[in-house]
């Protein structure tokens, strides 16, 4: 179970870079970037996850060495990293409207005034 | 205290400084036309032409063009003169040297490119076209010699500093006198071929028939001087001819300096003794590095522009990035596996 | 004593620059033979500058064409005090075999004060090298008159 | 605890700024509020920092300060931390210093935008991010740090959206930057896994002696993360984009501040986390980085025809200096290479607010379209030329002085070692620094000499406030450059000696002891000398220099060296105008892109083909980071 996820957090962030690459749309490329997001979420999600662990919320006293929870940690680390995922996208998706504007295109290859 | 304060004045404006590079640096360039013109058969100028030329300049009129910034078109050759006056201070006199705890080899290598950036800058301040231009050649002849300066003095360098066990030696104080003990570097194997490419690089450093394309009198009124007159021409002629004193002399302390150690054996044979054997020394260090820097001049300048014709800038810069550079490469890395 | 020394170097080096203003190119060859080995010039100081800023003496060969007089005149008044000025050959002291031609403005004379003229077509090397010593005898005299 | 104890300064100097891009954001609207505030913020970041120079750079002390004073217990760093060891704050110094240049630049160089207040609140968030991540003490504060950076970077690059290119600099910048920052989260992920813990303290206790495959993963992911911020190659085409399209005032944080941060975290990374300099392969990998990054970024300068865009590359190749100098893992190299970058920082910032001088006057960067501006704009001129002789190591500008000790220190590791690779490294860098003047002459030539184009007969001198943010920076480079003792005594050696003293470093977060008892492997430790081969006293050349040239200039003077003929109206004709072959004068401006055809010409070769592969798309950086990401681990792999 965990290795699946594992392995389906290594393939997200594969498949975000290839879009990245490949893909000569910018609306896609804004895509690979959020999958690739959504990959490393993945990750930090299952490293953080115990098998069996409860979640880790405790009132004062209740905790002792013998309780048995999920680390808090990257659930957090997790929390930050979508907020700064959406960012990311919504801050992209703005440029891409202006690009749109300034070029009439939204193909990479025709976006590159700067080049050399 | 008052005593070494005139001492330091006395090396700025007199012995190793202003008033020997004027005189010898003239010197050398009238010896250098009047050479040239016996090697084609003529007659040749006097040579103390260039002091005629150069108080002739004095005495006329300096015009500054409209679209020229005043200061900068004054000063400019001055700076780049004083710059070289100063360089020539770091270059000792086999024994002597006026300021050895100041600047090591790379500084010179740095100060080499003072004047061609006052002359650029002069120039550029004109706002003249062939300014630009010769600019623009002056800039890739200063780029093409970089590579094969840069390769001569490191395996200089290390050569010195392998023999005297400090692993690197960067000063030229200590260069010269490892030479003075232990014979010149000119006598080793290795650096032959470093001392031929620094022989190549004299000519393209000082600006030279082949290599003035930078100055091309006939195709761009000499470059950067198109709008020079009067005094600043004169002052920038005197510094091109102060140049070729730096670049000889440097070559005699890279890689003969041990006839220093043949002179001060000499004073010793004499019998001399304190003030009187000083004094000796230095004057035969001088009239000896005069001779070698004629000599030098002569192979490195005077004969080069006999035998060519001026080359075109891109051939310049293929020429000393891939001949002279190879030649002073094969040096370095025999130098670097200790040969 | 600077300025007594200033008056010597300047009849020791002149140095020269040429205009071509309509020529038949005889002149200019002959002007360029005074600096070969045979006649070498240069031991008398003289030296081909190649801008009117850096020159003493201004030699003008050919008949001043119309195109070519605005450009004369231009370059020699930006020719630095003391200056001499010297017409080589025929052409621009009388217009010579193309005197009254339409398109000559010719003689030179009648817009600047020409020093020393040096007639022929072309003037022998000999000449050239007497005429321009006579030059040089006068900008020396002309460097004396300036303060 | 006393509030004005100097254990909380670290954390003022942060909040000050991210305090100032709030106040900004609600009562931006005003004016003089708004430049106040930004004034006042970044001043007083400098100002705690600068307080902290006395116990940290002299004295040697480190200050930790845990957010919320939660210390570490049990030998686990639960809470946030700020470490401030030499090394924090010599960037810190440098980093406030600058930006409160950039500052008093900005209030009169956006005086004409509209969304002024925007303008500072992103200015401040990039400060604040920058200041964030070389203070902070945690892998994770520094991902979100650098994210704040990047994003604020991004938007700024943007902010002048009418420019050319700007939006498509943004982007690029923006899905690249990206790139890096996932595979630093990424990686401190996979290490978080590894160690438990995200104090860089305790993961540099921790990390060296468990290296496993997973640790060297993060590794990479971490190294390409930072790299991306440093825009080492096989970024740097972003750098070129970002900072041509960017304002000028923002070009000089992007270029020297943002770029340090990248470094830091490479010292931080590979010094600290890691302790992986010992290795041969390591110091190959950083030292080849760097060459390569100087030697091919200052090519691509030498062939571009915008200005700000030419100083991109050159910032990316005085990176690469740095980066080869630091990479020796010698006390004198990181001493020179940290002196590099507190140059680069002070030389390139200058040479942007000039770009930038010229922008806001003309109109216009592009090079074959300028020409002639020092008679209308002299200071800025002369504040240039300073900028360029820096850069392009002329003595005695502070370039030369830490340019000189990289040359010293890279030879001397070569004898050292006997390796031929870094004596190549000397060579490279020494032919990198003539490219760099000669593309600066060809600046020079092009913008400040030459013909005045008709169209900008009107140009005036730009206004006071921009002159002294550049007058700041131009004196810092003479002082520095004249100083380069003093320099290195007071700054450069105590953060040289900072990278060697891990333990201290640990032991001062984690309480003392915890190094040795945590520790597996054996820290690296090796003799901390700053002994140089050469001799170099700036001002003392200057001196002689002066001498010469009084002595000189009397002689001229004396012998009515500049008497001139007086103008008058009559002799007006002709006499004054430059000579044309005796034509009229025109306008004919030699300058632009192709002025070094002559060199050019011999290597038309490399020059298409690097204009080929600088292509411009999107895609092919993107898959430049991909393909660089996987060499990264792969090597990794192989040599950690």
């Amino acid at each position: 179970m965990i290795l699946l996820n594992y392995i389906a957090s290594f393939f997200l962030i594969v498949l975000g870079l290839y879009c990245i690459v490949v893909k000569y749309n910018l609306v896609k490329t804004v895509i690979g970037l959020s999958i690739m997001d959504y990959g490393v979420n993945l990750l930090i999600i299952t490293i953080g996850f115990n098998p069996g662990g409860t979640a880790p919320i405790f009132t004062w006293g209740e905790l002792h060495p013998e309780s048995f929870f999920v680390d808090p940690i990257p659930q957090a680390l997790t929390l930050t990293s979508i907020v700064i995922g959406a960012c990311v996208t919504a801050m992209s998706l703005a440029l891409v409207m202006k690009l749109e504007e300034q070029y009439n295109t939204i193909d990479t290859r025709e976006i590159r005034r700067l080049r050399g | 205290m008052i005593l070494e304060a005139v001492k330091y004045l006395a090396y700025v404006l007199i012995f190793p400084g202003f008033l020997f590079c004027f005189l010898t640096g003239l010197l050398l360039s009238g010896i250098d036309r009047k050479l040239v013109a016996r090697m084609q058969k003529r007659v040749g100028p006097p040579i103390l032409q260039p002091f005629y030329d150069f108080f002739k300049l004095c005495g006329k009129e300096t015009i500054i063009p409209a679209a020229a910034n005043r200061t900068v078109f004054l000063m400019a050759p001055l700076v780049g003169l004083a710059g070289l006056v100063v360089l020539q201070l770091f270059i000792p006199v086999f024994s002597f040297t006026a300021f050895s705890s100041v600047a090591d080899v790379i500084v010179i290598l740095y100060l080499l490119l003072i004047p061609a950036l006052s002359i650029m800058i002069g120039g550029g301040a004109t706002g003249s076209p062939y300014a630009g231009v010769g600019l623009s050649r002056e800039m890739v002849t200063v780029l093409s010699c970089e590579l094969p300066l840069v390769l001569v003095l490191l395996a200089v360098c290390k050569k010195v500093g392998a023999a005297t066990g400090t692993g690197l030696c960067f000063s030229l104080t200590e260069i010269v006198r490892y030479q003075m003990a232990n014979g010149s570097l000119l006598g080793k194997l290795s650096m032959i071929p470093a001392a031929v490419a620094f022989l190549m690089v004299i000519p393209g450093e000082t600006g030279s028939h082949p290599f003035d394309a930078a100055e091309a009198e006939t195709e761009i009124c000499e470059g950067m001087l198109a709008e020079y007159s009067g005094a600043p021409l004169g002052v920038y002629k005197l510094s091109h001819s102060v140049k070729i004193l730096s670049m000889t002399s440097l070559f005699v302390m890279l890689f003969l300096g041990g006839i220093g150690g043949g002179i001060q054996n000499l004073v010793l044979a004499l019998g001399l003794a304190g003030g009187a054997a000083g004094a000796l020394t230095i004057l035969l260090d001088v009239i000896v590095l005069f001779l070698l820097c004629v000599i030098l001049t002569a192979v490195a300048i005077s004969f080069v522009h006999a035998v060519t014709a001026r080359l075109k800038i891109e051939q310049i810069f293929k020429y000393y990035w891939t001949v002279v550079s190879a030649l002073a490469l094969v040096s370095l890395v025999l130098a670097w596996y200790g040969l | 004593m600077f300025k007594k020394l200033i008056e010597e170097s300047t009849g020791k080096s002149p140095w020269l620059f040429h205009i071509n203003a309509g020529s038949c190119n005889g002149c200019d060859i002959e002007l360029v033979s005074v600096l070969t080995p045979r006649y070498d010039a240069e031991r008398l100081g003289f030296k081909l500058a190649g801008s009117p800023r850096h020159a003493d003496i201004v030699v003008v060969t050919g008949p001043i064409t119309a195109q070519s007089l605005p450009r004369v005149l231009r370059s020699i008044e930006q020719v630095p005090e003391p200056r001499c000025i010297v017409t080589m050959g025929s052409c621009p002291q009388s217009g010579n075999v193309f005197r009254g031609s339409y398109s000559i403005c010719g003689p030179l004379s009648k817009y600047v004060h020409v020093d020393v003229d040096v007639a022929g077509c072309t003037p022998k090397p000999e000449a050239v090298i007497d005429g321009l010593a006579l030059a040089t005898q006068i900008l020396q005299e002309k460097r004396r008159a300036m303060k | 605890m006393n509030m004005l104890s100097l254990q909380h300064f670290p954390i003022y100097s942060i909040m000050v700024l991210f305090l100032g891009a709030f106040l900004i954001v609600i009562f931006g609207q005003n004016k003089v509020f708004r430049h106040t505030v930004a004034l006042l913020a970044t001043f007083a970041s400098f100002f705690f920092m600068a307080m902290l120079f006395k116990p940290v750079m002299l004295e040697g002390q480190t200050i930790a300060y845990w957010l919320g004073n939660r210390v570490p217990a049990g030998g686990y760093a639960i809470g946030i931390a700020l470490e401030v060891d030499a090394l924090s704050l010599f960037f810190g110094l440098l980093v406030s210093c600058v930006v409160f240049v950039a500052c008093i630049y900005s209030i009169q160089y956006m005086s004409h935008d509209d969304n002024v207040p925007q303008y500072y609140t992103l200015f401040l968030m990039l400060a604040g991010g920058v200041m964030g991540l070389v203070l902070s003490g945690d892998l994770f504060n520094m991902f979100i740090m650098v994210e704040i950076l990047t994003f604020a970077a991004v938007a700024l690059t943007a902010f002048r959206n009418t420019a050319n290119g700007a939006l498509e600099a943004a982007f690029k910048y923006l899905v690249v930057g990206c790139i890096g920052s996932t595979c630093i989260l990424a990686g401190t992920i996979v290490l978080y896994a590894q160690v438990h813990t995200l104090n860089l303290a305790q993961m540099s206790a921790l990390i060296p002696g468990n290296l496993s495959s997973a640790t060297k993963l993060a590794f990479a992911l971490l190294f390409i993360g930072f790299c991306t911020k440093a825009f080492l190659v096989p970024f740097h085409p972003l750098a070129a984009d970002a900072h041509g399209a960017a304002p000028a005032s923002i070009s000089v944080l992007i270029s020297g501040v943002l770029t340090k941060s990248g470094i830091y975290g490479l010292i931080r990374l590979s010094y600290f986390l890691f302790q992986s300099m010992a290795l041969g392969t390591m110091q190959f990998w950083l030292v080849f980085l760097g060459s390569v990054s100087m030697f091919v970024c200052v090519t691509m300068a030498l062939a571009q025809h915008d200005f700000k865009r030419l100083l991109a590359f050159h910032s990316i190749s005085q990176i690469g200096y740095v980066l080869a100098s630091v990479g020796l893992c010698t006390a004198f190299g990181i001493s020179a290479g940290l002196y590099h970058a507190m140059n680069h920082t002070l030389f390139k910032g200058l040479l942007f607010l000039a770009a930038g001088a010229v922008l806001h006057e003309t109109g216009t960067t592009d090079l074959g379209k300028l020409g002639g501006l020092s008679k209308k704009m002299p200071h800025t001129t002369v504040l240039f030329l300073v900028g360029a002789f820096s850069i392009s190591g002329i003595p005695p500008f502070n370039g030369f002085a830490s340019k000189w000790m990289i040359y010293q220190a890279t030879y001397q590791r070569a004898v050292e070692t006997g390796n031929i690779g870094f004596l190549l490294v000397t060579i490279c860098a020494l032919v990198t620094s003539t490219l760099t003047l000669a593309s600066f002459v060809k600046v020079t030539q092009s913008v400040f000499f030459g013909q005045l184009p008709k169209e900008y007969e009107n140009v005036k001198e730009v206004p006071f406030g921009m002159r002294l943010a550049m007058g700041i920076l131009a004196a810092m480079c003479l002082v520095t450059g004249l100083l380069p003792n003093m320099v290195t005594r007071y700054l450069t050696e105590p953060a040289a000696r900072a990278v060697f003293s891990v333990v201290d470093y640990i032991n001062n977060m984690m309480g003392s002891g915890y190094a040795q008892s945590a520790m597996a492997a054996q820290p690296l430790n090796p003799d901390v000398s700053f002994a140089s081969a050469g001799v170099w006293s700036p001002v003392s050349w200057l001196c002689l220099l002066m001498i010469a040239l009084l002595a000189v200039t009397i002689v001229a003077i004396a012998g009515k060296y500049d008497r001139v003929s007086i103008k008058t109206p009559e002799n007006r004709s002709g006499k004054y105008d430059l000579f044309y072959g005796g034509e009229e004068t025109v306008y004919s401006q030699v300058g632009g892109d192709d002025l070094f055809w002559g060199f050019k010409h011999n290597w038309r070769h490399y020059f298409s083909f690097m204009h080929e592969l600088h292509s411009g798309v999107v895609n092919d950086y993107a898959l430049w980071a991909v393909v660089a990401l996987a060499l990264a681990i792969v090597y990794a792999l192989i040599v950690l």
